[in-house]
């Protein structure tokens, strides 16, 4: 089987998100309850292949809740077939077969994406989206929201503490007052886009912000190959059974 | 408000990418008849990253906190910059922080984009008469749109075995929970464009 | 008498190295002292501890005699941040200074009447309906300030007052502080600005107190500044006219 | 020689008061001079004519002899703006350095050579893959100006290089400063430091030019310095002890 993973630096940004997506709609495409084992299976190899485990598993807690939301909701609110009778509490066979195909569906995408693409910054990501064709204007938007987004983060956490340090208030009456904190961070934010934007044109700014990319290398080449025979052999299995 | 993986049909999700893809290149033929795109490019990347950053904060607004969607504020202030926006955000997000997903970015897209335009097209075409009511019904608007392409994607995902009455309760109760939010970015909305339009209305290309 | 006492303070995080350690000191009321010491030595974090943002790990800070809690809201003590728009959120110069007031639960009249009295304080009457963005430097500083003399406070925490200003400004932000009888700490690498304006100072180091007294005798200590990456200021310095020669260039 | 020369240059929009009127001056190649004047004097807006980033409404901008045009890109002009964060656009440093090498068509050995120097020329090897964002105030500082330097500028114009640094990172700057060959313009409230590098300072208000001479003169000129909202720098003015007494407090 290609474990793409197996190799975390070598392989390129612009292979590990073509890697993914192929993977993850690949993943998508199953809708038989059999192959869930198999999706679940590939997601952990791929996790345990990253070497980031404790940090992956950390990111993955949204995930599984949401994952252990639909297995436990389902089953309560939906199908004909009664599984089984708890005093008021009735448990049905089609909720628990579609909670457990979509749990099984989403922890495997996420895993999957997590253990390919958290090994890359999220710079060489939009890098990478760049080199695949994204347009320049989405890929330099991107750039410059990443760069800033600490920066921006840090200015609103300031806002909400001097609010609060002279006494603001809580609850509803809260809101216009997070409102002029938007408001004054939009108008700082354009006042500063201009400097910005001078400080790109006097360094020759012309088209894109990044480095010219290299060719994709063999190991690129191979593992994107495997990841697409990979998931056209899940859905070919999934559509067979 | 994000579709998570996995939980759509895979040919629900590639049609999502098939419509925001769409959205995409009718917004940037438009930005390119602008007579300097790129010029315009620090800006609309100043103003995201301030969408994105106050996406993040959580305002308690009782009985919850609520993280705000901004989807109508994006819209009236970047205009068709509004949909590259979304769009970077969402991949941001998904590969961030995990909400969202990758096959869902098509439909998060739609589920943000359209209601950004909807804001748009409101406070252009009717943004100088009623300023007030045109900037709450963008807030407002914005989220409610956003929950009925949601709930109606939800349920044209779900699998047909489900008992449609049960799913369509569960989604009430969905929408419900979110009255909240509406009400909250309708306020903000009103507010944060109150405050342009009497102290920085050069910030307000349109209306 | 005493408005402010830190006794054997330590903040920071479990597993991490702490950001303040041992920090002791004492405040008289309207006494004001200069903080002084490298970027990430701790002055943020001393501030921030004192406006009860941050709690310590260890030791007691007491206001008034009064042991602080973290989380409290003390209108007593307003911290005046280093970068001015952070600060300053609400859409006009007025409502900004007003707004510290209408928290306190005042009448209007009353909130009215403390706004005209800081605004004139700090010399910005008149600019009441001015948004914010507009304002030049000098002017957002001194309207942080008269944001926080609005709630009366009795202790001032101002982190870097000169920074940025040009020195006109500067001149007249130092005029405003040194007439004004709020007890106040002070944290600048504007030396000279202490110097005018506090009689004593603190120099703080890698989360520690490394000096304290009066300030002519602190930051005229060559090796004391110097270990703790500080210069003497130039008005502390016996006159070297040839100091400034070797750098500067024949050509022009 | 000569390598930049204004003429007469006026700046500002029709119907606006000017922002710059009539000034003429000009520098040698490899020469270092102050611009100080209060905030709004034009400062900017000079820097950012000799840019190409204004147009002069009149007069003329040469340099190395050849005219000026607006939006021209201009690799021997640098300037380095006050704000580093805004100037600092890409996600790590070696990036961001590289950025004005890569815009210039070098091969991209060329770059990585250029960048290497630059790097080494202000103390920040070693740093390449930080993030800007976790640059501290002195480093960002030197990164603008190894960011400028990559593109091997003729010409670099300073806007308050010191502003926002403590005092370590402004002795690092300065030396830094002192030991480059390229011509500069330093825009700076910091006098000390102007004194330190410059042996000619130019004196801009309200848009024109007050003063232009060698630096010690101008800068200890007491009455010229205060019609211009400016003070005699402390290492310039005989000692004066009693000068700090009146305003320092008795109570501690």
């Amino acid at each position: 089987m290609a474990d793409p993973a197996c190799s975390p630096i070598l392989l390129s940004a612009r292979a590990r998100l073509v890697v993914a997506f192929v993977l993850a709609f690949g993943f998508a495409s199953v809708q038989s309850l059999v192959m869930v084992p198999v999706l679940v299976a590939i997601g952990a190899a791929g996790l345990l292949a990253s070497g980031m485990i404790r940090h992956n598993l950390a990111r993955l807690r949204g995930a599984a809740l949401l994952a252990a939301g639909f297995l436990l909701i389902l089953p309560l609110i939906s199908g004909q077939t009664e599984l089984a009778s708890l005093g008021p509490v009735t448990l049905y066979l089609e909720g628990a077969q579609a909670g457990a195909l979509i749990a099984g569906r989403l922890l495997a995408i996420v895993a999957l994406t997590l253990a390919l693409l958290s090994p890359v910054s999220p710079f060489d990501l939009v890098a990478g989206m760049r080199a695949l064709g994204v347009p320049s204007l989405m890929a330099d938007l991107a750039f410059l929201t990443l760069r800033y987004m600490q920066e921006i983060a840090g200015q609103l956490s300031r806002g909400q503490l001097a609010r609060r340090l002279r006494g603001g208030k809580t609850g509803w009456r809260a809101v216009p007052d997070h409102a002029f904190l938007v408001a004054s961070s939009l108008i700082r934010a354009q006042l500063r886009s201009e400097q910005l934007w001078a400080a790109m044109r006097l360094r020759g700014y012309n088209a894109g912000l990044n480095a010219p990319v290299a060719p994709l290398g063999p190991l690129d080449w191979a593992c994107i190959s495997g990841a697409s025979v990979l998931a056209v052999a899940l859905f070919w299995l999934d559509r067979s059974l | 408000m994000h579709l998570p993986d996995g939980l759509m049909p895979v040919e629900m999700a590639l049609a999502g990418y098939a419509g925001s893809g769409l959205l995409a290149t009718i917004s940037l033929s438009r930005i390119k008849r602008l007579p300097d795109p790129s010029s315009v490019v620090p800006r609309a990347a100043m103003l995201t990253t301030v969408f994105f950053a106050a996406s993040l904060v959580a305002i308690p607004v009782p009985p919850t906190t609520v993280h705000l969607m901004l989807a109508g504020l994006l819209g009236v202030m970047l205009g068709w910059f509004a949909i590259p926006a979304i769009l970077v955000g969402l991949f941001l997000q998904a590969v961030l922080f995990g909400h969202g997903g990758l096959t869902t970015l098509g439909l998060n897209g739609l589920i943000l984009g359209l209601p950004a335009l909807l804001a748009f097209g409101l406070w252009r075409s009717a943004g100088r008469r009623w300023p007030d009511l045109v900037a709450l019904c963008a807030g407002s608007g914005a989220v409610v749109l956003a929950l009925v392409i949601f709930a109606a994607l939800v349920l044209a995902g779900m699998p047909a075995a489900l008992d449609a009455r049960a799913e369509q309760a569960a989604l009430w109760v969905f929408m419900l929970a979110h009255l909240p939010l509406v009400l909250a970015e309708g306020l903000i909305v009103l507010v944060v464009l109150r405050v342009l339009r009497r102290t920085a209305p050069q910030l307000l290309p349109h209306g | 008498m005493t408005l402010l006492a830190l006794s054997r303070v330590a903040v920071g995080w479990p597993g991490q190295e702490s950001v303040l350690s041992d920090v002791t000191f004492s405040l008289a009321r309207g006494a004001r002292v200069g903080v002084v010491g490298p970027n990430g030595s701790g002055k943020t974090s001393l501030f921030h501890t004192i406006a009860g943002i941050l709690a310590p790990q260890d030791g007691t800070v007491c206001l008034s005699g009064q042991l602080l809690r973290k989380g409290q809201f003390l209108p007593e003590v307003a911290l005046v941040f280093q970068q001015a728009d952070d600060q300053l959120f609400c859409p006009t110069l007025g409502e900004d200074v007003a707004f510290g007031a209408r928290n306190l639960g005042l009448s209007e009249q009353e909130v009215a009447l403390r706004v005209a009295n800081a605004l004139h304080a700090c010399g910005l009457t008149g600019l009441e309906g001015r948004p914010v963005y507009q304002l030049s430097g000098g002017e957002k500083r001194r309207a942080c300030i008269a944001g926080a003399l609005v709630m009366q406070p009795s202790l001032l925490l101002l982190d870097e007052p000169s920074a940025a200003l040009d020195l006109r400004s500067r001149r007249r932000l130092i005029n405003l502080l040194a007439g004004m009888d709020q007890a106040m700490l002070i944290a600048s690498h504007d030396l000279e600005l202490v110097l005018e304006l506090c009689a004593r100072v603190i120099v703080l180091d890698e989360g520690r107190i490394c000096a304290d007294g009066p300030t002519r005798d602190v930051l005229g200590d060559a090796a004391l500044m110097a270990a703790h990456g500080q210069e003497v200021p130039h008005s502390l310095t016996p006159h070297d006219t040839a100091r400034h020669k070797h750098r500067q260039q024949t050509r022009r």
